[in-house]
Formats: C-alpha cells, structure tokens, sequence
C-alpha cells in the first residue's frame, strides 16, 4: 500500500509557508513525534519554502508532499524554477559576518541539514526537488 | 498575516523589547529599528524577550546579526529570554550565542546584565 | 490573472480536516477576514471534510482548494466517491430529535449553509465537489 | 492528534466538567461518558467549560445532544460557559441554546444553576 500523503500547493504569497508547518505540526502530532521534532521540521519547512519562494525564480506556486511513513516523515519541497548548484553555495560562519562586509544571510540550507535526519537535493535548470526526513 | 508586534520597556539603562508572532523579514526590521532608533539616543544594552515568538526565520534573525554587528561598534550587548526551544537551537546553530547571550528567564537575563 | 490558490491533497486519516483548517486560517489572515469570519469558514470546513471521509467512500484521498478572489475566498472540497442526492436530505430539527428516536446527527449540510455567503453542491456517482465561498 | 481533555470538579450539587481540545466524536464520547457516569451516582446538573475547546465539530455536538436527552429523563439540566464563538454559533445553528444553557461566565452560570 502506498504511504498517506498530504500534498500541498501554495501560492508565492507572503507568510505562505505558515500553511506549510501548520500542516507539518498537525502531521507530527497525528505520527506521535516530540514538540522538538516538530519544531525541527517547522523550522527546515520555512526555510526550505522560503528559497523556493524567493531564489527558484518559479511563476507561481510551489508544492510540498508529506508521506507519513512507518518509521519518518518525509518531506518534499518542490519548485519548477531555475535550480541551482548546491556544491557551489559557501558554508556560513558567524565569524566571517560579524564586523565583516560579508552578507549576513546563506544560512536556509546550513539550517535544514542540521534540524532534519536527512536532506536530499536534486536541482536543475527546470526546477528543484529538496526531500528531507525526519526519523520517529 | 505576519502580526510581529513589539512591546518596549526599560529596567534601569537596559531597554527590554518583547516580541510576539514570526520573527521574520519584517519582524526582524522592526526589531532593528527600534535598537538603532535607542542606540541614537544612548542605550547600550537590549535584551529580547521572545516569549510570544514561537517561529522565525533565517532572514529575520539574519537581521538580528545585523543588529549585533551595531551593538559591537557601540561596545554595547544583545541578550535574548523566554524562547522556544527551537527559535534557541536554530540561534545555536547560526552560532549567535557566540555574539550575544541566551538566558532562561527575565531573572537570570537581568542579574547578568 | 489567476488568483492565487492553495491546494490541498489529504488522505482520509482521523482529524486530518485540521489540516484544511489550518490552512484556511492562514488565509483568512492574509486575506484580513475577521476571525469571526475565520471561525465560519473553519467550522463549514470540517463538515465539509468529515463528510467527504465519511460518507463519500472514496478510497484515498480528497482535494481541498482555496481560491484567493479580491473580493471573497472560494474553497472547492473534492472527493472521488459516490455521491449523493441532496434534495434527499432531510433538514434537522432538534425538536424531532430530543426525546425521539431520530438519530441526533445529520447537522453538517446545515451548518455549511448557515455559515459560508454561498454553498454549491455537484455530486454525481463518481463524486461530490462542494463549492463555498465568503465574501470579505 | 485529537489530545481532548477534560477536568472534572464540582460546586455544591453541579458537576463542572472544563474540556480541552477539539470536541470530535472522541471528545463528545468522552464528556458523554462523564455524564453518564456521574447521573448514575446522582448527579443532575452539569456545566460544560469550554475556554479551552476553540473548534467542535457537528458529530462531536450530536454526541452533546444525546446527553441533554439522558438528562431529560431524570429532570437534570446542561449548560455551557466560556464558548469561542463560532462553538456558541454552532449551538445556536443546532438549536441546542433551545434546551440548555449558553452562559458569557462561570460567575453567571454558576447563579443560575
Ligand atoms: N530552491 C532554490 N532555487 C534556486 N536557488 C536556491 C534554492 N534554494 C537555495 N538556493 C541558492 O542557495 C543559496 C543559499 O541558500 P540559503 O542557505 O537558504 O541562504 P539564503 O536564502 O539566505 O541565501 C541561495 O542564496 C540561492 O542562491
Ligand atoms: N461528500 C459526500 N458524499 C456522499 N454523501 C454525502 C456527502 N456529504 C453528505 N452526504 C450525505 O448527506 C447526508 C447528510 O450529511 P450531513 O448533513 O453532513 O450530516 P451527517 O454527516 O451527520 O449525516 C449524509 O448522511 C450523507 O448521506
């Protein structure tokens, strides 16, 4: 049998990720997950909606699937925007920032690697796909 | 559909600024705002309360940073109280607690302060 | 140009219509609806969801979609599954069911229409689509 | 998911059952089972506190309906205070306002009961 999935499409409208973790939060609490898991997972969902949002350059909306599996949640984020290469994205410290002309921003997918159990990302010219798991 | 509200009070020289909703872009140039508007005036040290902050977002408190770096060339200080376990791992993982002080309540944020 | 729109796959799990709430309270927001008008929305949205997973016996999932108009929010609640008559309905009374043998429940199509500014039924045997809509 | 609960105490002879939660069919079930439990060693009158159930659904509110009708029976009454008003909206739309009672306070109801 295939996993439940809820599957959502949302407009790029401000605050629109907050559709996406009122949806995670109620799914964790449905999986039985701690207050921290969900957390965790409200936090990597904002900001892996926001880049969606913001860099993927997609038209109009962007879309995220949670399956609920036996033993995780897994969660895909999905745009069809302009991709990028993640190998070529810096690795940010707040050593360099502060009382540094470096931007202060960079840190969505240092964030999301280090909240969830596992985080995937396929990006090409046609769009990127970010799956990532939170583990029971 | 954010509501970042601000409420800002002061206990002795320390200004006291208590969020409530998404510390996100605009939550995070509000609470710039008011720092840099108090700094003009003297203030040196600002403690965040974030009790009413139960989310946020890498560019808000990326502003955050911003508001650090100011504090630094001033030789004044940042500390934050009452946050949500995860709006606390996500300042450790940005290393902010390097820069400025997390505490647990008002008290302790106070007697240190 | 399309307005902007949410949607939303749900699979038929218990209490999942909070997803679809949630969301809704999102919009609302956005769309700066009261929250009295909020609380409408939401309580015509459980109905409309608990019926689908009820009473529509479609396997999987149901569809959820919000549409962001200028002047009102439209929500589209979608299911595969058999469809019903709604002219066959009875209307409820509390007087024919307090101290009667009539089953108490039967309150959800009521509620939908006391609640949204407009309700529309399109049921047939391969579905049921409710369209509602509140006006700002 | 659902995480209903409920608290049950009692002032003078009125059961005082405060509810948290999403009243589904669960949570109706629960406070159900409440009252059946306390009319059997006697009870009569029962207040419902719902401040802290923000959404019910009409299932949930049947179940609510059975109640009243088991009271009935033994001449006992119902009634509600600290409703959200869309759950005060949703009473009225049902017409349970008809055959118990929607109190704005504790302090009110507790008057007239
Ligand atoms: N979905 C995406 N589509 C295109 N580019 C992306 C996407 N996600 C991330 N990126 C790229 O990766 C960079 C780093 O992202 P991130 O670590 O979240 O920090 P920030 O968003 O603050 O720049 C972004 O600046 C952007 O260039
Ligand atoms: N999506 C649907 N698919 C099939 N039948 C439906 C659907 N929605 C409503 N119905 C029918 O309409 C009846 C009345 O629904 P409702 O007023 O919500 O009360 P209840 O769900 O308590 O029976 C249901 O009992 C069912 O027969």
């Amino acid at each position: 049998m295939n996993s439940p999935t809820v599957e959502l499409k949302l407009p790029i409208l401000p605050n629109m990720e907050l559709v996406a973790t009122q949806t995670a939060d109620i799914i964790a609490k449905h999986m039985h997950l701690s207050e921290d898991q969900s957390g965790e997972i409200t936090m990597a969902l904002i900001e892996t909606c926001i880049n969606a949002f913001e860099h993927s350059k997609a038209g109009n909306n962007i879309f995220i699937h949670f399956i609920i599996e036996e033993s995780s949640l897994v969660i895909k984020v999905i745009d069809q925007g302009i991709g990028f290469d993640k190998s070529k994205v810096a690795i940010p410290k707040i050593e360099n920032k502060i009382g540094k002309d470096e931007r202060k921003r960079g840190w969505g997918l240092q964030l999301i690697q280090a909240l969830m159990d596992s985080v995937e990302f396929e990006s090409t010219d046609s769009g990127t796909t970010v799956t990532m798991t939170k583990n029971k | 559909m954010s509501d970042f509200k601000t409420k800002v009070t002061a206990v002795n020289e320390i200004v006291i600024i208590e969020t409530e909703g998404y510390l996100n872009n605009e939550g995070g140039q509000m609470v710039y705002d008011i720092c840099i508007d108090k700094m003009a005036s003297g203030s040196r040290k600002f403690l965040l309360n974030l009790s009413g902050t139960k989310v946020v977002n890498s560019i808000g408190v990326s502003i955050i940073i911003e508001v650090i770096e100011k504090l630094q060339e001033v030789e004044g200080k940042l500390g934050y109280y009452n946050m949500a376990p995860i709006v606390e791992k996500t300042f450790h993982i940005m290393g902010l607690s390097k820069y400025s002080s997390l505490y647990k309540t008002e008290e302790l944020a106070l007697l240190e302060f």
